[in-house]
Formats: structure tokens, C-alpha cells, sequence
């Protein structure tokens, strides 16, 4: 699995992007969230405060409950503020 | 219909004008324009740095423009976005809406500017007398995204 | 602010570069031009003649764009409006409104189009396949500016 | 008075522009287009449905109730179609 991290999301993690092997139990993103939290004390304060993160798979965004696959493109990002 | 995504600044007139170009039933043209501004939240800004998602950004751009399209009796429309360094005055964004009449034209062009800024992956980086910052997204930009919830 | 009369034609891109030109407090900047159609209520048409009251015209843009700009906060803001003989494709109208924020930059230049449709004295002669027809004024142009009226 | 006619009114009266000598019983917009539809069938035929008619005094819109007088600069045309 990709993971993609853009903006403050990418610098406190502390890469932009990550291949994974994606653990059995880890069926949804918001499992996914909980798992990553546990990798670096960086990833846990990516994910500290979740109503500032958005989250996208496959290039579409989905909520906290839509499920990932091994070969998904998985993003995080903070709400968008182009234009 | 056609998006872009791109580090170079662009030609208002000359996209205008290739839009309109050999097409008589275009009544209407709407533009927007965003600038960057010197200031913002209070503090000086010298410089912008624009971060988005190569592939997501294209895509949610394109799906925003298919939407306009769908609402509106466009004859053609444009959206281009820069990233990268920006300075104090440079574009930003650009957004062209034709139409046979005026109106189509002219919401169009609003419905994609408010859908750009809540739903396209962009991210700004400020650099202001305070440092760097991340700006925030507005609620008064929902609100105006809201507007067009079917 | 101001506004122009003219038989000439212009250049959009030029128009917008001088109003943002050295002002980086301004972040949106919409426009608006109208083009000449090949077609109307139904008709072929191959020309366009505009005849305008000179004076009285000048006087009715300048006091509509005063009102625009007691309305919302511009940064500037730019009337061209042409007469004389067009033909399919031309440009007719021009309207520029910058500010710092979007919605003002948006809804003045609305408003602008909607009242300059209904209040500025020209009137359009149309060379079309059937002769020479004076274009009517239309309820949806009427409607369109009483949803300004304060 | 300077009277100017505009679009069709031009056509159908002849002229864009009269300079008359007003009588003494003309006061008002309405007034005069009375007696203007008296000096020809052109200017009759110009002012035969006055809702298609707009006026303005000074180069102001007025209404037909709106006081001339020998200085004015009056102007009659149909509704504006420009834009």
C-alpha cells in the first residue's frame, strides 16, 4: 500500500510518501490511522487531532469507515486552501 | 473543457481569446482571477508556497469542471491553477465560464471557484513577518461551497 | 474607477494587468465581456449596430459604477462599452471588478452587467437574415437588476 | 429646448435632434410629448404607445409628470438594449 502525506500532515511524519505492508486487522482507514499512530511519535502527532485531517483513497476522498486493500493509494492531508 | 495544472504563470487575454475564438454563439464570457496578497490573518506575507496532489488535484478539478458543465449550458470553460513559490501580485488561479447569456456564465464561474476552494487538493504555505505558516481553511468558504449542495 | 465609450475594441488581458498593476492587496479580480452572437431570438444575424445617447450614456455608467463601489469593497473597477457597427464575435462590453476578497470582485460585476443592462442608454440595431430589427428589451434583463433594488 | 431622439423614435420623427421655442402651456414631459405628437405624423407615430417610451430630462430618467422648461435638455427613447 502507498501512503501520501501532504502539507504539515507530510512534515511531521516526516516523508511525503510511504510503502507499506498493510497488517491483516487493518480493514479501514480509520484502522489504518490507528496503526500508523503506532509507528513513529511523529505519525501519532500527524494524527493527534483528526478533525483536522482529511483522508482520500484512490484519489477520492472517503470518511474514517470506507475500507483500504493491499494495492490502494491511501492520502492524508489537512483541509485543502487553494483558489 | 479543459483544466491545468501548472508551476508557470498564464495569459488572461489569451485564453479568453482562444476560447472564444470561431465560435459565434458565445454571448458571455465570466472570468475570475486570484492574486496573491501582501497581507492576510493580520500579517505581512512575502511569499507563498503552493503544495497539491499530482493526479488527485487534476482529477477533483476535472470532476468540479464535468459538474459546471452539467449545471450550466457552457460553450466552454477553464480552470488553471498554479503550485510552487509565489510572490505578492503573481496569479494564482484562473477561471473562464462561455456561455450563450450572461447568467450561466457568470454562476458557473462562481460554483467553480467555491468548489475549487473546499474540494481541490491545494495547500498553502505563507511566509510571513512571523515566519512560516499553513493557512487555514475558512468556514465563510464552506458557507459559500454550501450554497451549491443539490 | 472608470468607465469608456469607445468604437474601438479592446484588450482584456491589458485592462486587467493595469488595474492590478503595483496593488497587491488585491486578490480576486472577475471580469465580464459580452460578445457580439450570430444569432437572436431565433435569427440569423450578421451585424450589429450600436447607437448610444453621448453624454447621457457616460453619465448612467459612471453613476452605476459609483454605486458598485459604494456597495463593496473594490480595489477598482472598469466599464468599456462599445457602439458603432460589430459584427459575430466581437466584443460589445467589458467589466472588470478587483478586490480583496472573492464574493465583492464577484457580485459587483454582476451587478454591475445587470444594471448597465436595464439603465445605460444604447440600443442595438440587428442586420439579420429577415432586415433591420431593433432588439426589445427583455423581462428577464428587468428581473435580473430589480434583485439589486434596495 | 434641445429635444433628442433616440432608436426608433429617431427613425419615426425624422430627426435626432430639434431645437424648438416651448409654449407657455407646456410644463411637463408628458406635456410636451403632446404637443410634439401635434407637429407631424412622425412624431405622432413616435409617441403612439408611450409604454415603449422612456424620457429623460438633463440626462436623467424621469416620468412623464417631470417639469420642463426652456433650458432643459429633453430626451426621448425606448427601453435601453445594450450590454
Amino acid at each position: 500500500m502507498k501512503v501520501l502525506y501532504f502539507a504539515w500532515l507530510r512534515l511531521r511524519v516526516g516523508v511525503g510518501e510511504e510503502t507499506l505492508e498493510l497488517p491483516k486487522e487493518v480493514t479501514t482507514v480509520g484502522e489504518l490511522v490507528t496503526w500508523l499512530s503506532s509507528r513513529s511519535p511523529g505519525h501519532a502527532e500527524a494524527f493527534r487531532e483528526m478533525s483536522a485531517v482529511r483522508a482520500a483513497v484512490n484519489q477520492n476522498y472517503v470518511g474514517l469507515d470506507h475500507p483500504v486493500v493491499a494495492g490502494d493509494e491511501v492520502a492524508f492531508f489537512p483541509p485543502v486552501t487553494g483558489g | 473543457m479543459s483544466i491545468r495544472v501548472q508551476a508557470e504563470d498564464f495569459d488572461i487575454g489569451a485564453e479568453i481569446a482562444a476560447m472564444s475564438a470561431g465560435n459565434h454563439d458565445i454571448g458571455a464570457i465570466a472570468t475570475f482571477t486570484g492574486l496573491m496578497r501582501d497581507r492576510n490573518d493580520g500579517s505581512g506575507v512575502s511569499a507563498l508556497t503552493l503544495e497539491h496532489y499530482p493526479g488527485m488535484t487534476e482529477k477533483s478539478l476535472a470532476d468540479i469542471e464535468a459538474e459546471a458543465n452539467r449545471r450550466w449550458p457552457l460553450s466552454g470553460s477553464l480552470v488553471i491553477h498554479r503550485y510552487g513559490r509565489l510572490e505578492p501580485g503573481d496569479r494564482i488561479v484562473l477561471v473562464i465560464c462561455a456561455s450563450p447569456h450572461r447568467g450561466a456564465a457568470f454562476e458557473a464561474c462562481q460554483f467553480l471557484m467555491d468548489w475549487l476552494k473546499t474540494d481541490a487538493p491545494f495547500w498553502k504555505l505563507e511566509d510571513t513577518d512571523e515566519g512560516d505558516r499553513w493557512v487555514e481553511s475558512r468556514e465563510s468558504d464552506a458557507e459559500a461551497a454550501a450554497r451549491w449542495k443539490r
